[in-house]
């Protein structure tokens, strides 16, 4: 739709920028100060580049973002088909959809920690369901001690944690496609593998993207869960970048280093963000350019 | 639905199911039926752990403080995102484009960067430790999904009922309250589940900006591992109720979320 | 109150600058709107747009010479400003 | 192509519940066009769902050429239906779409290929083929979704339902000309629903006027015009509708507020054996002013609004409102006018239903 020229509308918009940038900007601006000096205690003097330097050549935070891109391709790779599975399995209406909505948006509403220490309970050789009963069926499973174990442990842990966004926004999609799509495709005889590939999978690309773009944002910061349930272990085969980050600042105190470490995974975020953003605008642009074109719809 | 796919689905469920129902099963055993033999179901109902939550001041108020600081974000969040978002969706002004990736750039950044200046900028301003500074940190991502979500909402409501209210000679806040929100309704049901989701779900900056007057019940949590080993059924007691307000919350949301999540963009 | 945040003459420079990049591009757009156009860069943009491409590309450029090769960071500088010219001019 | 059989066809939605359609028995020719016209509600749509599979009828068959059909799935039917809304496959291309149907029968590629073309010249689709559906203008993808229903060469019927409800006003008329000369061209049966008579009038050969689950009548627009079977199609059809007044019989004449107005003979024998509340008809367009001496009825004029080529006067006898139309250069008396209404014109209908000739309740 055309939009109006209003610049008053700054005024509507200020008072989201004032306390967002309270929130960003002055923490921002602060970890790009640090950047640049070493700070001991009360004291710090100015290093220049040298910091970025020596992050970006520090090959233990090399791993971390190449652990990082593995992870999060690997959930996408999963969670998404697994999410529109579930949602075409999902039934439509009465009751049984409302159950198994609220069922299944469940793990998105544990806090983070929690969800850490659920799977800890859960997969622990000792105590847990899932880690007893894999151990009494022969396989010596072990989060702390075998990396496979812990990598695979987190992924299914995170497919629990999230798959639910995945599959509520395509049911969600699924949801608002008129009945009449489905009718001309048994008219044409389309077979079910067609009515998915042409009804259903077109209608689903705009929540598509959003589902890619939240899990993507959300599993490269990932922090909590596998803190809780693995700490990063072993070794650091399961410490992704903002565990390493965090390890940096609080627990070992190199507030230039991890700073310098912040802004290279800032901008990293903001290179990645700016292509989805381009992307779904120009999506909404086609639709609103189709609308005009088609006329109602 | 058929046979296969209720199968299906069912052991999907199973799946997400499980892990809840052994932290259900863990916070009604005591330590020792814990430790000792495996057993699929506890032995009685032991509500001891429960017990102990529920009345000891130091525990629950870490469930208060959580709600606490979480009902201020929502409240603080919904109400500057909902005129932001109507800005956004109606109106060309300089900068509209990048400031609105600029939000959403905030929705990316993860919290550990931050840290420690968060610390340190709610210490310098004398908030630390108080449920706003957690409220009003949350907005940094909060604020941008907030935004986005009502902007893709208000953007599917055509432009003409606007023009339409003003013509019937609604002024603009009689117009907004009386006729548009009325309209996003499903739209702001998805929002504030969101915003409760998000809020509710983070540690890192809550128990970053808190020590003891605020402190939210993830941080609280922790005191159940002491060098003596965990109190696994303090522990799944305490986890198993931070399920509960999420719980209430879909429950209330749940005719929203067929047409709702999909933010407004099909 | 603001000793935490550790200014430096470089830093408040810097931010100095790209404020003021901002403001700059706010008092042109008043004075003359821009148009959507399509240069080399695969999508139509608004000056505001490249300005913002070159900044965040700026950025990696001046990573990459700080971090893999041992060229001064004045002729990263220097490399980013020809690049930001090129990319309002054509992009 | 096939002749649809509607044997005692009823349905209800929950067994014992009433009627969304009253049980009727029906036969719609092969190759003819036929429009279920009504208000919203009226069980229309219900109909044409049944008749496309997507509704099982509680009671009775649906027959396509003899063969019952009834418990037969929509695919199974062979049918093509055109919705509200244009229904097209997004992502792919007008060829694509329309040889959607014949691909996934299994048809040979140079038949689908040969098929396609004849059907996009048909419809002037054929500048578009190669472009993306949905990158088309409203119309356009309305006649895709027609295309892709009239492909099949062995298709039983096509069913439209409300087509043209978010068409432009001014491509509403093309794309009616278009169904009409693919109608003649390929003598298909047709169905199409709609609550606009203009639609309906101008689509069909025969028009199925339904209220309330109901058929009201079954025939040729004229026949609508002429003889409405019952008072619901002389309100409905027309602009302004018909003219009704409850009257009372006396010998071959009607009382209408005392005034006597001559009746058909035969009607008047039909109407005093039929009882029940008479009321008198008349359409507006079939009054006409009394010629000089001529005896007629006083209407007294309430308003006079200029249509063009006539005018529409409203006037009442007594307590009853009365719509006449007249040539526009007719010369009228604001005080009254005379009115003659012929007798072949002027139709009883006793408990809303045509007394006499022609005036069968059911087609």
């Amino acid at each position: 739709m055309d939009k109006r020229e209003y610049q008053w509308a700054w005024l509507m918009v200020l008072p989201v920028l004032v306390l967002v940038a309270f929130s960003a900007v002055i923490p921002l601006m602060t970890v790009v100060n640090y950047s640049l000096q070493d700070i001991l205690g009360r004291s710090s003097f100015f290093v220049g580049s040298e910091w970025f330097k020596e992050t970006l050549n520090n090959p233990r935070l090399q791993s971390a973002l190449l652990r990082q891109f593995a992870f999060s391709f690997t959930i996408l790779a999963i969670q998404i088909p697994l999410g529109i599975g579930i949602a075409l399995l999902m039934p439509k209406r009465g009751w049984q959809a409302s159950a198994v909505l609220i069922l299944i948006t469940m793990p998105l509403l544990v806090p983070w920690n929690v969800v850490g220490s659920i799977w800890q309970i859960f997969t622990r050789g000792d105590i847990g369901l899932a880690g007893f009963t894999i151990r009494e069926l022969g396989y010596d499973y072990n989060i702390t001690a075998n990396a496979v174990d812990a990598w695979v442990t987190i992924i299914i842990m995170d497919i629990w944690h999230w798959t639910p966004l995945v599959a509520l926004l395509c049911y969600s999609g699924l949801r608002s496609i008129p009945e009449a799509y489905f009718q001309a495709a048994r008219i044409d005889r389309a077979s079910k593998w067609a009515t998915f590939r042409y009804i259903q999978l077109p209608k689903l690309t705009n929540v598509l993207v959003i589902a890619v773009l939240l899990r993507f944002m959300h599993s490269f910061m990932i922090y909590a869960e596998p803190f809780v349930l693995t700490g990063g272990g072993p070794g650091s085969s399961t410490t992704f970048l903002s565990q390493s980050l965090a390890t940096m600042a609080i627990a070992q105190q190199d507030l230039g280093p991890s700073a310098a470490f912040s802004i290279i995974y800032f901008l990293i975020i903001l290179a990645v963000s700016y292509v989805f953003y381009v992307t779904i605008m120009n999506m909404q642009k086609e639709k609103a350019a189709q609308q005009g074109a088609g006329g109602a719809e | 639905m058929s046979g296969g796919k209720r199968g299906l689905l069912a052991l999907y469920l199973l799946f997400t199911l499980l892990p809840i129902y052994w932290l259900l099963s863990m916070s009604l055993k005591t330590n020792q039926e814990i430790l000792g033999a495996f057993s699929l179901w506890p032995e009685s109902l032991n509500l001891h752990a429960y017990i102990r939550i529920l009345t000891d001041p130091s525990w629950y108020m870490g469930y208060v403080n959580s709600l606490t600081y979480v009902l201020m974000n929502m409240t603080i969040s919904i109400l500057v995102a909902l005129p932001a978002a109507y800005a956004f969706s109606r109106f060309r002004f300089i900068g509209d484009k990048h400031l609105f990736f600029w939000l959403l750039t905030n929705l990316m950044a993860p919290p550990a960067v931050f840290l420690l200046p968060y610390f340190q900028l709610y210490y310098s301003v004398g908030l630390f430790d108080t449920h706003i500074a957690v409220a009003l940190a949350h907005c940094l991502f909060n604020i941008p999904l907030a935004v986005w979500i009502l902007e893709g909402f208000m953007s599917s409501v055509p432009k003409e009922v606007d023009e339409t209210a003003y013509i019937d000679g609604y002024s603009f806040p009689a117009f907004f309250v009386k006729i548009f929100i009325p309209m996003i309704r499903s739209g702001i049901g998805v929002t504030l589940f969101f915003l409760f989701m998000f809020s509710w779900v983070e540690l890192l900056l809550a128990r970053t900006l808190t020590a003891t007057n605020a402190q939210p019940i993830g941080a609280i949590m922790t005191r159940t591992s002491t060098a003596s080993g965990v109190d696994w059924a303090t522990l799944a007691a305490a986890g198993t109720l931070t399920i509960v307000p999420g719980l209430l919350v879909v429950y209330f949301v749940r005719n929203h979320i067929a047409k709702g999540f999909a933010l407004g963009r099909t | 109150m603001m000793e935490w945040m550790v200014w430096t003459l470089p830093t408040a420079l810097f931010f100095t600058a790209i404020a003021s990049g901002l403001l700059g591009m706010t008092i042109w757009e008043v004075v003359s709107p821009t148009i959507e156009r399509k240069g080399f860069l695969p999508i139509s943009t608004t000056r505001g747009d490249r300005f913002f491409i070159g900044l965040l590309t700026s950025a990696y450029i001046h990573l990459v010479v700080v971090g893999f090769t041992d060229i001064s960071l004045w002729v990263a500088l220097g490399v980013s400003i020809a690049w930001m010219a090129v990319l309002m001019r054509w992009g | 192509m096939a002749r649809i059989e509607l044997n005692n066809l009823a349905h209800r939605y929950a067994p014992g519940g009433e009627y969304a359609l009253q049980p009727m028995q029906h036969v719609w020719e092969d190759g003819g066009a036929y429009a279920l016209l009504g208000p919203s509600g009226c069980g229309k749509t219900t109909l044409l769902n049944i008749i496309s599979g997507l509704v099982q009828p509680s009671e009775g068959q649906v027959l396509f050429d003899g063969v019952d059909v009834t418990h037969r799935s929509t695919e199974e039917r062979n049918i093509g239906q055109v919705f509200q809304f244009p229904v097209v496959y997004d992502t792919m291309t007008v060829f694509q779409n329309l040889a959607f149907p014949l691909r996934n029968r299994k048809m040979a590629e140079d038949y689908v290929t040969r098929r396609v073309q004849q059907v996009a010249e048909m419809l002037s689709l054929t500048d578009v083929l190669n472009r993306r559906a949905r990158n088309l203008t409203a119309d356009a993808k309305q006649k895709i979704s027609l295309g892709r229903g009239l492909v099949r060469e062995d298709v039983s019927a096509v069913l439209f339902d409300e087509p043209l409800t978010v068409i432009d006003p001014h491509l509403k008329w093309q794309l009616r000309r278009k169904l009409r000369e693919v109608h003649e061209q390929l003598n298909l049966t047709l169905v199409y629903v709609t609550h606009d008579q203009t639609e309906a009038l101008t689509f069909a050969d025969k028009v199925v006027v339904m209220l309330a689950g109901q058929v009201l009548q079954v025939g040729t627009p004229q026949e609508l015009f002429e003889r409405p079977a019952h008072t619901f199609v002389g309100y409905f059809i027309g602009s302004p509708g018909m003219n009704f007044m409850p009257c009372e019989l006396s010998g071959n004449e009607a009382l209408v507020d005392g005034e006597r107005i001559a009746i058909d003979p035969a009607t008047a024998v039909a109407a005093s054996r039929s009882g029940g509340s008479l009321q008198l008809g008349i359409r507006p367009e079939l009054a006409r002013l009394a010629a000089d001496g001529e005896p007629g009825l006083l209407l007294k004029v309430d308003q006079v609004e200029d249509l063009g080529e006539h005018q529409l006067v409203t006037g009442h006898f007594g307590s009853h409102q009365f719509h006449v139309r007249l040539d526009e250069s007719e010369k009228i008396n604001s005080d009254g006018l005379r009115l003659v209404f012929p007798v072949e014109h002027t139709l009883l209908y006793a408990d809303e239903h045509l007394v006499g000739t022609g005036g069968a309740k059911h087609g």
